[in-house]
């Protein structure tokens, strides 16, 4: 029995959480060195993880595996393949900017009231969230899959809830319906969609037995398993409605504008970047590993789903005039990508897919902590209240153009190479879909260049005159992350090596084969 | 055992009837030791009535209270030692010559009964929360429950700081039926289990001390429906009679799958051979659904609870439920398998009505204590999903559910007494704006408990949702987990709105306070939240006891 | 002899009081219908009895009056106290609690 | 000499990174790090030529394998450089053009507080622009060709205080974006066709697919080849990208990255070869914006914007060269090369003109400045003479070629073409005319601005002048140099190809034809701009006229369809999103809120009614009990 790596990683924040939220509310700073503290340390345990980590090796690693609920046939079964072990590595990555970036944002207002402890609460939840997306990515059984999917709302929910973007438009009381009507969409979308999930989890046992991944697998390696097409097509839709809300894809994504335009900036980050991904991540991971025909029958309707999210959320997007709205449709379109690549079904496309899911939340978190930094200095979300920003703030111009680079997906930033493996993937597979989705490049550089055009360049508005530029901290967040961007777009192998091997497996799994290239077949 | 042996506690047997007179008596055999806690529970009641009559009044209080929780504790052990003896599993069989069944169900719910009543007779005596009157310490029972509100005699019972001590006894009486009903084993004991229980809960209902009124509205409403539905399940009662010529389960079910041929043919020839059977079979189910508050007898639900004293109403939404599923279980499995197939589509519809019918109307409620009415509608529907999953795993996930289900009951309710204002506990959902900012701790807890009963993961609302809907999946009810599951989003709703106003709308100037209770309350919410908490991440050890508890005695 | 008629007495009865308790206001005569809906239970119980000929149902019928006398004491004590307080015993009255 | 490669793009990627990271202490040293390092980049490429002379005609092609960029199952892309002679031509063309317009800002933007960061763009201009040209595969060059995209917005919005720079820098960009989708889909089907995207396995395997296949991939290229080299239908973005520094107008949108749609077709030879259909396409697209180019260049009284239609139009000859196929490759390249020199010059100009006139640009507002500035008149006449096609400088060579390659393509295509090169060659003389009439000659136009200060003509400084004379020298003999002995023909057939055609008509005819049509068109400008003084505020003129003043209407075009359109559906969407797909949600709430209301209403408080509902519960128990058995 080696150390228990994952549970060490996600145990630490989750234990990290607790101390934050018991830190004595006068300690404010203290709580949040702490949270800082925590979410380093466990960014280093996610390093470990991913150096011991071989890509050659066995389908999943690190495993753990404890009996837990026996009558409910529940295990506490743990194991990353390559997509959950970049996918941790991206959630210890992003939590401590994240941290950084909402390092204000939940100090009281009133400073009198003793017993309400906003500040411990929020790096708090943070924490949790990091703790239960971690675990998500890493559990291997997927009623332990299914309560973290659904206990992860928790604390979300109070973080969009609790901790509204102080900078609002219009009365604070307006703010805070508007914030409580958001945090009550996002949680009962999700629930709903969490808990059609939990009707299909439950029809899952009844069918197989078992809920461990590695026991589903064999049993139908052996024929021991035949699902028959009717059920497994049910319980597929099951798992992929939770998904589908979660990730989020068209038309099920109105709570996604919402949640980000009402949330503090690192909270809306928290949304998109990490959280998000649990969906389309759990959409490659169970729904095509469970039941690939299904996936298969229902590939036609996910894909024109995903065209229209791209499509739709770019249009979106062009049309927003709130900051925070506007790159929330824009992910909206991001994902539309990610979906598409993942039910091509092609090598590219799942490896783009995935790194993807990781380039999306490096580049949206780049550019949406910096938004961040500008509407805090501004007190405004609306597009129209900025104008030559660069002229007074030109390092943050600069980078949030490069944040906004990134989003359009220029190349020699990462999310051009996951961007491109996802068109080539599905192109390769369903030439008419690739092409329909390269129309989304075109729309991004709307949007993109639009934003930036009214914010930052022209004559100076009032109002933003006397606007400062980054300070340290930002920059300390800022910085990292773009490099991090260059850095994976000029050289993603550390990321395609170790996808790629799980790719293969999920291509097994789905029984598919890459279309071959004209040429070499006539070869 | 025979059809004679079964129901001769009440008539001596026929068959010694030629023996020479002075052994004509035959005692009947009854198992003391295994009716212990029942019989402990009734004598310390029965001793709570002389205390009443004898102890001085300063004295009472204290000695109804360490009365009670002393009997309550001694009759729990008496459930462990009789499950430590096998009495639950390998030894179960049926005492006091057929009247009661002492077998894994029975104990199992004893034992949760006996636990929860522990917890709320620890709010019954709480006596920190409402302000002093006349000096004394007051809990939420009426001085003087007989004297008119308002009236001269109440001030005067006030000022003399009486409290109306008498719930402690009844508390007990009522525990005793309660403990008896699943246990039952003939329609009789069954019927005067109810009516034990049943009556010392109307009195309970009428006793508040704050808004009197609707206190005995509540308990005019309580009783007059309850006397009702008895009536109609006595009718049931007589109906299966006259079908079986028996009233034992046994004896019942024998007649049911046609061992035995007892009904009378020339009544068969009038009015078939089954028509006795289906309708007294009906009309009993309708008393126990009554008591369970299933839709369309659940329509007391919401004013009782609101109405009783909020202890009270914590005592009897948690208790009588489990007492009440005990007995329909029972029912179910024991005197009229044979009729599953008859009355499926039955439970099916009125399960799925109260699931949703439940659910939907506690979106509008503005009362706390409605809202918990409505949402324990619901969560009857559910436990009613695993009922009729006709299986060993069936039982022991209604019984795991009862038992996780009561003490968040019981936890909630607690908290609600907290809630004060200058007019007592501020139950309207109003009042309760912003109380997360307050007291964060309460609203804390509060919200523990409803995200349980929302079934969020990680809660043990989870747990017992999800083994009673995996049940009802292996019985082939998929269709009614699909239908709990969307009740459970529309559930859902109504719990995040009250999260919702708790921590993200303002508090308001003239909001309630958080009344800081005795360590009575404090144990009674405790325990509710370890119970939550524990049941939610590890619930496997209490599933192995339900499910070794899953098997009734014949 | 079959005991039928018996029970179609019995039912009408119980059907008589059930609808008393529908119909009327008054808690006192609301009451009196459910006696005698148990009553109706008790003429059941005794022709059953005696066409089985055993006496479990006469039996049952003894505590069903003995069930019901409680229920008496129990139900008046609450019906009283609700009188004296409303000044009227009407169930209609009494309906502070809805919706 | 491989390794070297990677230093050419590694030099100025350099000083992009220093420039533009290095903050306000290198404000001061800024420009020459910058300018530094564009020379070191020349002098490698110079190296490297001489090298590549060395060797004989096919193992010139230089290799170099960085490293494996995105390995993954069937999918291979490397970060590795390719330098064979077309390369090596653009490499010397952008590096030598370039180091000279560095030093010429170091004058040019003096004055601005942020030319450190000039600087950086133009660098980083370099550092794309070569990626561009010495990649091995079309992943990479696609890498570069937005890279390119990417540091033309930095510099067409250099001045983004200005909003029509703003906005002239976002429509090159978007413009772009939508050639751009042409390329990358370019590269899906080749994957998909080849499995592969490197140019060696695809030319190679052009004969093993379908002519079908290649003519799509044709197109496709053709689409991004419009897009970046401003060629009908998305040349719109070239006008307004004129609202960019001179310099960068000079070097990014005359003498360089609007040439990279002709490097892309060049490159790509061999699927044009394969494909006539693709081809006969790309051919009238080029005589389509020749002529297109040349129009609007007419009507312009802008100067940048004339000579930025003459660059449309230009390049439209290149790009109609290089439809012809191995006809016209080579002299597509020497005709850009050469206009690399000439246009880069007369931007020059232009740019010393407008620095000694307050940065005005009307040329209704010039006139008689050849007293005033004489360096800038000679340069810029010598780049006008070139550009005409004046018989001996570089123009004429280049351009007469390309009238020849067209009639050579043969048949009535032949005919045609050569009729529309050679029209074009008339206009070109017309409004080339018209620029240096209005500039330099006449009577003096200018008045005092709103500030009350009347501008003072004035010679720029050395560094400006000097890259100018270097690029008049470059427009007056390089020609010449390439033409005689075909020196850039063998030198370049190797990788292009070549094929004579078979012309209906002699050399000599054609270049007869020629000098008619240019004495013509310069005739007609002088009647009209040189014999009487030109009106200061602009006649109404012809429809023709004033729909080329406003590019041939397709601005308004674009902005009617696509942009107004483009608002009208967003908006709608917007609507959509919040009434329809929300609204049903919101919808389901409402509604369920609704029916609890009404059921709510059921609790209506009344024991009895409860009673009933109790009864009926009873009643309806039974009836289903009974009916179950009945069944």
């Amino acid at each position: 029995m080696s150390f228990p790596l994952l549970t060490a990683t996600a145990a630490l924040p989750a234990i990290g959480a607790i101390a934050t939220a018991a830190v004595p509310a006068a300690r404010r700073t203290a709580a949040k060195w702490l949270a800082l503290a925590v979410s380093l340390a466990t960014l280093v345990l996610a390093g470990i993880v991913f150096a011991r980590f071989e890509p050659g090796g066995d389908r999943y690693q690190l495993t753990e595996s404890h009996a837990w609920i026996k009558d409910f046939g529940v295990r506490y079964e743990l194991g990353v393949d390559g997509i959950g072990v970049a996918l941790l590595a991206l959630t210890a990555l992003l939590i401590p900017f994240v941290i950084l970036a909402g390092w204000h944002d939940a100090d009281p207002l009133e400073t009198n009231s003793s017993r309400w402890r906003p500040t411990q609460g929020f790096f708090a939840l943070i924490l949790m969230v990091e703790a239960m997306v971690i675990l998500s990515f890493t559990a291997t059984d997927v009623f332990l899959f299914y309560i973290l999917f659904e206990a992860m709302l928790i604390p979300m929910y109070f973080l969009i809830g609790g901790f509204g973007d102080r900078a609002h438009a219009g009365s604070d009381e307006n703010a805070a319906a508007q914030r409580s009507y958001a945090a009550v969409k996002f949680l009962l979308y999700n629930l709903a969609g969490g808990l059609i999930m939990l009707a299909a989890v439950i029809g899952l046992y009844v069918v197989a037995g078992s809920f461990s991944l590695s026991e589903i697998a064999e049993a139908r390696a052996n024929g021991s398993l035949d699902m028959a097409t009717s059920t497994e097509r049910w319980l597929f839709l099951g798992f992929f409605f939770a998904f589908a809300v979660k990730a989020p894809l068209w038309p099920l994504h109105t709570w996604l504008p919402n949640a980000m335009g009402e949330a503090t900036t690192p909270v809306a980050v928290l949304i998109t970047a990490v959280v998000d991904k649990v969906g389309t991540f759990a959409m490659l991971r169970f729904c095509l590993q469970l039941f690939p025909e299904a996936s298969k029958w229902a590939t036609p309707v996910i894909l024109v789903l995903a065209l229209i999210s791209i499509v739709y959320g770019a249009l979106l997007a062009v049309g927003q005039r709130d900051i925070k709205r506007l790159i929330a449709y824009a992910s909206i379109s991001h994902f539309g990508f990610i979906v598409l690549g993942i039910f091509a079904m092609t090598s590219q496309g799942q490896s783009g897919a995935t790194l993807y899911m990781v380039n999306h939340g490096i580049s949206t978190a780049a550019l949406m902590l910096v938004a961040g930094f500008l509407i805090t200095r501004r007190g405004s979300r609306l597009i129209a209240d900025y104008g030559g920003v660069q002229k007074v703030a030109p390092v943050l111009a600069g980078t949030f153009l490069i944040g906004g680079l990134a989003t359009l997906s220029l190349p020699g930033l990462a999310p051009f190479v996951s961007e491109f493996l996802v068109l080539v993937g599905a192109f390769s597979a369903y030439p008419v879909a690739g092409i329909i989705a390269t129309v989304g490049i075109v729309l991004a550089a709307l949007y993109v260049l639009v934003l930036y055009q009214r914010t930052m360049t022209g004559p100076v508005r009032e109002g933003i005159g006397s606007m400062p530029d980054l300070k340290v901290r930002e920059l300390a967040v800022a910085l990292p992350l773009i490099a991090l961007l260059i850095f994976l777009g000029v050289f993603p192998k550390p990321l395609t090596e170790v996808v790629n091997p799980a790719v293969q497996h999920t291509m097994h799994d789905v029984q598919k084969k890459d279309p071959q290239p004209e040429v070499e077949a006539a070869k | 055992m025979s059809a004679t042996a079964v129901h001769s506690l009440w008539t001596t047997a026929g068959g010694v009837t030629s023996a020479a007179p002075g052994d004509r008596f035959t005692a009947p055999t009854i198992e003391y030791a295994q009716l212990a806690p029942v019989l402990i529970v009734v004598g310390a009641a029965v001793l709570g009535i002389l205390v009443e009559a004898f102890v001085p009044r300063r004295a009472r209080y204290t000695t109804q209270v360490f009365l009670t929780i002393v009997a309550i504790a001694a009759a729990f052990a008496a459930v462990v030692g009789l499950a430590a003896d096998g009495y639950a599993t390998k030894n179960a069989h049926i005492a006091a010559m057929g009247a009661v069944a002492v077998d894994g169900p029975a104990l199992f719910l004893q034992g949760t009964i006996l636990l929860v009543s522990m917890v709320s007779v620890f709010t019954f005596a709480e006596r920190r929360l409402d302000p002093a009157a006349g000096g004394n310490r007051v809990d939420s029972f009426a001085a003087q429950a007989g004297s008119v509100p308002g009236s001269d005699s109440e001030k005067a019972a006030v000022k003399a700081g009486f409290t109306t001590t008498e719930v402690f006894p009844l508390a007990l009486f009522s525990v005793a039926g309660m403990l008896v009903f699943p246990a039952a084993n003939d329609l009789l004991t069954l019927f005067i289990a109810l009516e034990v229980f049943s009556l010392p809960l109307y009195l309970l209902c009428a006793v508040a001390r704050r808004k009197r009124l609707m206190s005995q509205e509540a308990a005019v409403k309580y009783f007059l429906l309850g006397a009702f539905s008895s009536a109609f399940l006595l009718f049931g009662i007589a109906l299966l009679y006259g079908y079986a010529g028996t009233v034992s389960y046994a004896g019942i079910a024998n007649v049911v799958d046609g061992s035995v041929q007892q009904i009378d043919p020339a009544l068969a020839g009038t009015m078939g051979n089954d028509a006795l059977l289906l309708i007294g079979g009906a009309l009993l189910l309708m008393g126990l659904l009554f008591k369970v508050g299933a839709v369309p007898f659940h329509m007391w639900t919401p004013d009782v609870y609101q109405g009783a004293p909020t202890p009270v109403t914590g005592f009897m939404a948690a208790a009588t439920k489990v007492a009440a599923f005990g007995a329909l279980l029972r029912l179910l499995y024991v005197v009229l398998p044979g009729l599953t197939w008859d009355l499926r589509p039955v439970m099916w519809g009125v399960a799925i009505v109260t699931m949703l019918g439940g659910a939907v109307v506690a979106i509008t409620q503005t009362d706390i204590k409605r809202l918990l009415a409505y949402s324990s509608i619901a969560h009857a529907g559910f436990i009613l999903a695993g009922v009729i999953a006709a299986s060993p795993e069936g039982i022991s996930s209604v019984l795991f559910y009862l038992g996780v289900y009561s003490f968040v009951t019981v936890g909630a309710f607690a908290v609600v007494t907290l809630v004060r204002d200058a007019g007592g506990e501020a139950t309207h959902l109003s009042k309760w704006a912003g109380l997360g900012r307050r007291s964060p701790l309460t609203a804390a807890v509060f919200a523990v408990f409803l995200l349980s009963f929302a079934g969020i993961p990680l809660t043990s609302g989870f747990s017992g949702k999800f083994a009673v809907f995996k049940a009802a999946a292996d019985g082939g009810a998929g269709g009614l987990v699909v239908v709990g599951v969307i009740s459970s989003a529309i559930a859902a709703f109504f719990y995040i709105r009250v999260i919702v106003l708790m921590f993200f709308s303002e508090p308001k100037a003239d909001g309630p306070t958080v009344a800081v209770p005795s360590p009575l309350t404090m144990t009674t919410i405790a325990v509710g939240v370890a119970v939550t908490l524990v049941l939610g991440l590890a619930p496997q050890y209490f599933l192995d006891l339900a499910s070794q508890a899953g098997v009734f005695v014949r | 002899m079959n005991p039928v008629n018996y029970l179609y007495l019995a039912a009408l009865l119980f059907t008589i009081g059930a609808s008393g308790v529908l119909i009327r206001r008054n808690a006192i005569v609301v009451f009196m219908c459910i006696e005698l809906m148990l009553n109706a239970c008790n003429l059941t119980l005794v022709a059953f009895s005696r066409m089985h000929g055993n006496l479990d149902g006469q039996i049952i019928a003894f505590f069903t009056m003995v069930v019901a006398a409680a229920e008496v004491v129990i139900g008046l004590a609450i019906i009283v106290s609700l009188f004296r307080s409303r000044h009227s015993a009407s169930v209609d009255d009494a309906s502070l609690m809805k919706l | 000499m491989e390794n070297l490669i990677a230093l050419l793009v590694a030099a100025p990627l350099l000083g992009a990174a220093v420039l533009l990271c290095g903050g306000r202490r290198l404000d001061r040293a800024g420009h020459w790090i910058g300018t530094v390092l564009a020379a070191a980049s020349f002098v490698v490429g110079v190296v490297l030529f001489t090298d590549m002379l060395g060797k004989g005609a096919e193992d010139r092609a230089l290799h170099q394998k960085l490293f494996s960029w995105i390995p993954v199952e069937g999918f291979q892309a490397d970060v590795a450089f390719q330098l064979d002679q077309l390369s090596m031509t653009f490499v010397l063309l952008i590096t030598g053009v370039g180091t000279l317009i560095h030093i010429y800002s170091i004058g040019y933007m003096e004055h601005d507080e942020r030319r450190r960061r000039f600087f950086g763009y133009l660098n980083l201009f370099l550092a794309a622009m070569l990626i561009l040209v010495i990649a091995d595969n079309y992943l990479l060059l696609y890498v570069g060709w937005e890279g390119v995209g990417l540091a033309s917005y930095l510099l067409i919005g250099f001045w983004q205080h200005k909003p029509s720079a703003a906005t002239a820098a976002k429509k090159a960009f978007l413009v772009n974006r939508v050639g751009d989708m042409g390329l990358s889909i370019a590269i899906m089907l080749m994957f998909t066709t080849f499995g592969t995207f490197a140019f060696g396995p695809v030319l190679e395997a052009t004969g093993e697919t379908s002519e079908g296949k290649l003519t799509a991939i044709g197109l496709m290229l053709l689409l991004a080849a419009c897009g970046k080299s401003a060629q009908v239908p998305l040349q719109s973005w070239l006008g307004d990208a004129m609202e960019g520094p001179t310099p960068v107008s000079a070097l990014i949108h005359a003498a360089t990255m609007v040439t990279a749609g002709v490097y892309l077709i060049v490159r790509s030879g061999a699927i044009f070869n394969a494909a006539p259909d693709a081809q006969l396409v790309v051919v009238v697209v080029g005589a389509v914006t020749l002529l297109f180019g040349a129009i609007v260049g007419c009507a312009k009284d802008d100067i940048k914007k004339a000579l930025a239609g003459s660059t449309m139009s230009q390049i439209g000859y290149m790009i109609l060269a290089a439809g012809l196929g191995p006809i016209g490759y080579v002299f597509a390249i020497m005709h850009l090369v050469t206009h690399g020199f000439f246009k880069a010059g007369l931007f020059l100009g232009a740019g010393s003109v407008m620095h000694g006139m307050n940065d005005e640009v009307d040329m209704r507002k010039y006139g008689g400045l050849r007293k005033f500035m004489p360096v800038t008149f000679v340069t810029f006449g010598l780049g006008y003479l070139a550009i005409i096609g004046f018989p001996g400088l570089s123009g004429f060579f280049s351009k007469d070629k390309i009238i020849e390659a067209a009639f050579a393509k043969g048949g009535t295509e032949g005919w045609i073409l050569g009729a529309v090169t050679l029209l074009g060659a008339a206009i070109t003389a017309f409004y080339m005319t018209r620029v240096m009439l209005m500039t330099f000659f006449g009577e003096k136009r200018w008045q005092p601005d709103a500030g009350g200060h009347e501008p003072h003509p004035h010679e720029s400084p050395k560094s400006m002048t000097i890259p100018m004379i270097v690029l008049a020298f470059g427009s007056v003999f390089a020609g010449g140099f390439f033409s005689i002995g075909d020196r850039f023909l063998h030198w370049l057939e190797p990788v292009t190809g070549h094929d004579h055609g078979h012309a209906p008509v002699s050399a000599t005819t054609v270049t007869a034809a020629t000098m008619v049509v240019l004495v013509i068109g310069v005739a007609i400008a002088w009647a009209m701009y040189g014999r009487r003084p030109v009106p200061a505020v602009a006649p109404r003129g012809s429809l023709l006229t004033r729909a080329a003043r406003r590019d041939l209407l397709q601005d308004d075009f674009n902005h009617v369809v696509l942009v107004r359109g483009g608002e009208h559906l967003t908006r709608s969407l917007v609507y959509v999103d919040h009434t329809l797909v929300d609204g049903v949600v919101n919808g389901t709430a409402a509604s369920m809120g609704g029916l609890s209301g009404r059921l709510r209403k059921l609790q209506n408080g009344y024991a009895r009614s409860y009673a009933v509902s109790m009864f009926g519960g009873a009643a309806v128990l039974i009836a289903a009990t009974l009916l179950m058995r009945a069944v």
